[in-house]
């Protein structure tokens, strides 16, 4: 039973934006946890005892707190490492996030590694931001971008993957779970796939991290990158995790400060992995965050957040499933607590300042997968996204104020 | 009817609801007034760049009033919209850039106007005075 | 006098931080401010009460939140403009901090127009964070770089930038203040000299936002970065300011979600400036922390805290001087609150080692600037450097601390 | 002397001092306790890499026990330097890579211990235990 091991009304007293209202007094039930999550107390209270008690400068000075300030940002990359089930800590580079992951790699590795005529496969669910960054590479370089149909139900086509994994294709990357449809992909079976024909691979974990237990020993990729802002951390930091072998081999990013070991006018000599990829004073009060952040979520009882999460979808399913005209996108079985929809005749603008309006914090757009949503025949839906503070009675206010939004809007 | 007007009238017009249910059917119905878009400006050029719901907007101006027509797809955009016209409608570019923004507040629509992508209104807001800068420059009647 | 003006005791108190102790009991003195600021309680709790209160992500959300996120970011990019005296909001783009706006710089502007033959120009007291990305981009194109000597008395040698200023130079990048000597640059007459020879300009304000008035119109720029951690706000955030005609003919950084207008498998369009150079999730509490630094560093009186710098800077210089065989690096008359030394015989790392024993950090070491101190001969040095919180009383301490060390070491 | 016992003693006389003086001076002068690094050793492979302030370190296994040389210009790093010599020097590779970490705290020495690259002691004990590992590894008597 969920109750039992996941007090979800304890967890939402740790949560102080919960116990705000908005429009004139009505409770904010947040239900766009895919784009950003709600941060515990614990987690804001690091950051805030870091900046009170703790703040330097990392890895430059001898005296007291900046030796602190070291060691907590070295603790969280070992955190971090434990969180991912890494082998080595020097494999984790922190980042501003999944985009700047994807992006560094894009840039560093691929530079290197890919070639006119090359091909870098990617899947028909991607965000913008694993679909640029290699769009932007294979302009530079020549190289062609392809991807993975997605089928009807929203998942991937898995007999298409053989016949794309050509000779040609350097990289693979796929996102490990769906932040538009929810579906959570089989990254352990395409990365084994991509592996045998000696492909790098790289799994965009942004929407995955907060749902299931990461091993990325287990999935057997070469390249894993996250976001802590979806990760009930803070804004503004993320990781990279690499293979050290292929970091190891790759070029820096962006230069400055830290990532040297010798600068002379005639030529600079690079740090080794991984503060050669993390040029300049790097977001630490992040890192404080972050340490907390994996800590807390640590804690959860992740089989009965799962158990809570489909319950949740499945009620909010049913219930929208009741609406004339109700469409849903992404209907595999096999998904996380996102819930996308469209409702024929109806603009999702409407339906989502409609709820807002009752309180209810939905996105609607594109949510950064254009090319899925084109897949669909759909230039936009309304997404709700639950997290670890989502509560039945909450989809049951969401179902109430779509039912009379769509009232209001026929 | 000068725009402090238009605005006054819409201020008591939509303060007079309790709930906000009653507000927005009116918002609504205040979108259906707005006159039929002119298919021939349908065109990629209109679109109010930056909106995720899709607004039009186009100008005319007579050399002394700018005339614009506008559409939303949303009907609560579209709403929105109708409000917009009737503060910024027929009105001299100097009219237009005159107005002062807080009419924003006045009416209560802070979350739709605010520095919001989403529907866009305060991209249209923007949009409408470049239009009224570029007129009151060129001074001659003209469309775009 | 700065006392009325200016009251430290009061700007103390604000300062969390500065009320702790290290080494059993000793309160901190804090001199390296150069490093990173401390903070006030203010901007801590601008960060604490997003986090708590609006956190969202920004930009493509119609709910509530996500329209006060959204607000917060972009008042902030206008708080920006103000405080550079810019004028326009959209010239100014989010990034990590000063090495990410030089990066983003070096790669977007500088592969688009910098090719074989051509030369970069920087000073030869540049921090690594602009030397390295103006390397790397010398590298990747088989461009030169070239710098400015310094002076023995740590200015830049004024007669040997004609000269310097070629045809073939296309970018001159200086830093405004070294962050290693304190000298002062004249960035106004630099940039008039290369503006005249139709060559771009970059101003690494990093050292400078925190002690001088800044207006990027008066400088007459094309590129000015800072970072907000060295102005009293928070870590992982910082600037890029452009010229609107330069950014907006730029291409993007990096690729992702935000920054694009329209994305399919067979291309992508960018979006407007500056949302173009922002791509993915920003780190919007640094945004919050931002905005109140500078709100609260614009409360200051700012020609009472130069006053009071300079009274600072001039005690500590005394002081040093008394000292056997000590050597001031960097002693223009024009510097802000920096002073760096050295003595003869004694190694950096074991003065920094006995000041920090007696609750006094400073930095010792390379400050990112090698070849700087290459030029004057030396592999380190011992750095105290100056913040609104520095009290003279401080600076005798320093002083008898650093000769209790000297007698300790000899 | 095993490495536990050189800790408890290393303990014993660094805690005798009242104030962080008596105690530096120490430190110092156990610095100039260590034997001269020979010259020929004094090359940048053997320089202990992420430190600002240089420290030397050169093994040599008997195929017993590893002798190492070591050095630092800087007289507190040169200080600590012996300290860990006092624990590490003429072992086994095993017995090398069983000293307990918490001797760090134990000696008071969390400052310069910890994940710093500014006097680069934790490098020095990493650096330690990797000649450690390939030493016994490789088993014969060898330099490098
Ligand atoms: C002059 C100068 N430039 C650039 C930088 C780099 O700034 P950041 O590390 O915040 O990117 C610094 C600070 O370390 C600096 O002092
Ligand atoms: C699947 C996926 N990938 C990448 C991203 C980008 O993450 P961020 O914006 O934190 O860089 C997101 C979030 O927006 C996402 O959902």
């Amino acid at each position: 039973m969920t109750a039992a091991s996941l007090d979800i009304h304890a967890i939402r007293e740790q949560f102080p934006i919960l116990s705000r209202t908005v429009h004139g007094g009505k409770p904010l039930v947040y239900l766009d946890t895919a784009a950003t999550s709600q941060k515990p107390r614990v987690v804001i209270d690091a950051i805030d005892g870091y900046y009170a008690m703790h703040n330097s400068n990392v890895h430059r000075g001898a005296h007291t707190i900046s030796a602190e300030a070291t060691t907590m940002w070295e603790r969280t990359r070992q955190t971090v490492q434990q969180f991912l089930n890494a082998t080595r800590e020097d494999e984790v580079i922190f980042t501003r996030g999944t985009t700047e992951s994807i992006n560094l790699v894009a840039s560093s590795w691929g530079d290197q590694n890919v070639a006119a005529g090359d091909e870098i496969l990617i899947t028909g669910m991607e965000h913008h931001a694993n679909i640029v960054p290699w769009q932007m590479l294979c302009q530079r370089k020549g190289a062609t971008l392809k991807h993975i149909p997605v089928l009807p139900d929203g998942s991937l086509d898995m007999e298409a993957v053989p016949g794309l994994l050509t000779d040609r294709v350097k990289m693979f990357s796929m996102t490990h779970v769906s932040n538009t449809l929810g579906t959570v992909n089989d990254v352990h079976a395409l990365c084994a796939m991509a592996r045998e024909r000696g492909i790098t691979t790289m799994v965009d974990g942004a929407q995955s991290v907060l749902h299931l237990k990461i091993d990325v020993q287990e999935i057997g990729c070469d390249f894993f990158a996250f976001s802590a802002h979806k990760l009930y951390g803070p804004t503004g930091i993320g990781c990279l995790w690499g293979r050290y072998e292929i970091l190891d081999a790759m070029p820096p990013y962006q230069g400055g400060g830290a990532m040297i070991k010798h600068v002379t006018y005639a030529g600079t000599e690079y740090e080794q992995v991984p503060i050669r990829f993390e040029a300049g004073t790097p977001h630490i009060a992040g890192a404080a965050g972050l340490e907390a952040a994996i800590n807390w979520f640590g804690l959860l009882d992740l089989e009965a957040l799962d158990e809570h999460e489909r319950a949740l979808v499945e009620r909010a399913t049913a219930g929208l499933q009741q609406i004339d005209g109700m469409r849903i996108i992404g209907t595999t079985p096999h998904k996380v607590g996102i819930v996308s929809f469209v409702i024929s005749g109806l603009h999702g603008t409407d339906i989502g300042m409609l709820l807002d309006e009752q309180g209810i914090a939905i996105r609607t757009g594109h949510h950064c997968t254009m090319p899925l949503l084109e897949s669909f025949g759909v230039g936009s839906t309304c997404r709700a996204s639950f997290g670890v503070y989502t509560t039945m009675d909450e989809i049951d206010e969401f179902l109430v104020a779509v039912n009379k939004a769509v009232r209001m809007l026929r | 009817m000068n725009a402090q007007h238009a605005i006054d009238l819409l201020a008591s017009e939509l303060g007079q609801f309790e709930d906000w249910e009653d507000r927005y059917a009116h918002i609504i119905a205040l979108g259906r007034t707005l006159p039929p878009f002119p298919e021939e400006f349908r065109k990629e050029q209109f679109l109010v760049s930056g909106c995720q719901s899709q607004v039009w907007l186009h100008p005319t101006f007579d050399g002394t009033t700018i005339h614009f027509d506008a559409d939303s797809e949303a009907l609560v955009v579209k709403g929105l919209v109708a409000i917009l016209m009737r503060i910024y409608n027929h009105r001299t570019p100097q009219e237009i850039l005159a107005v002062p923004k807080d009419f924003i507040t006045t009416l209560g629509l802070d979350t739709h106007l605010s520095q919001n992508r989403a529907n866009g209104l305060a991209s249209m807001i923007k949009q409408i005075g470049l239009y009224a800068i570029a007129f009151s420059m060129r001074g001659a009647a003209s469309s775009v």
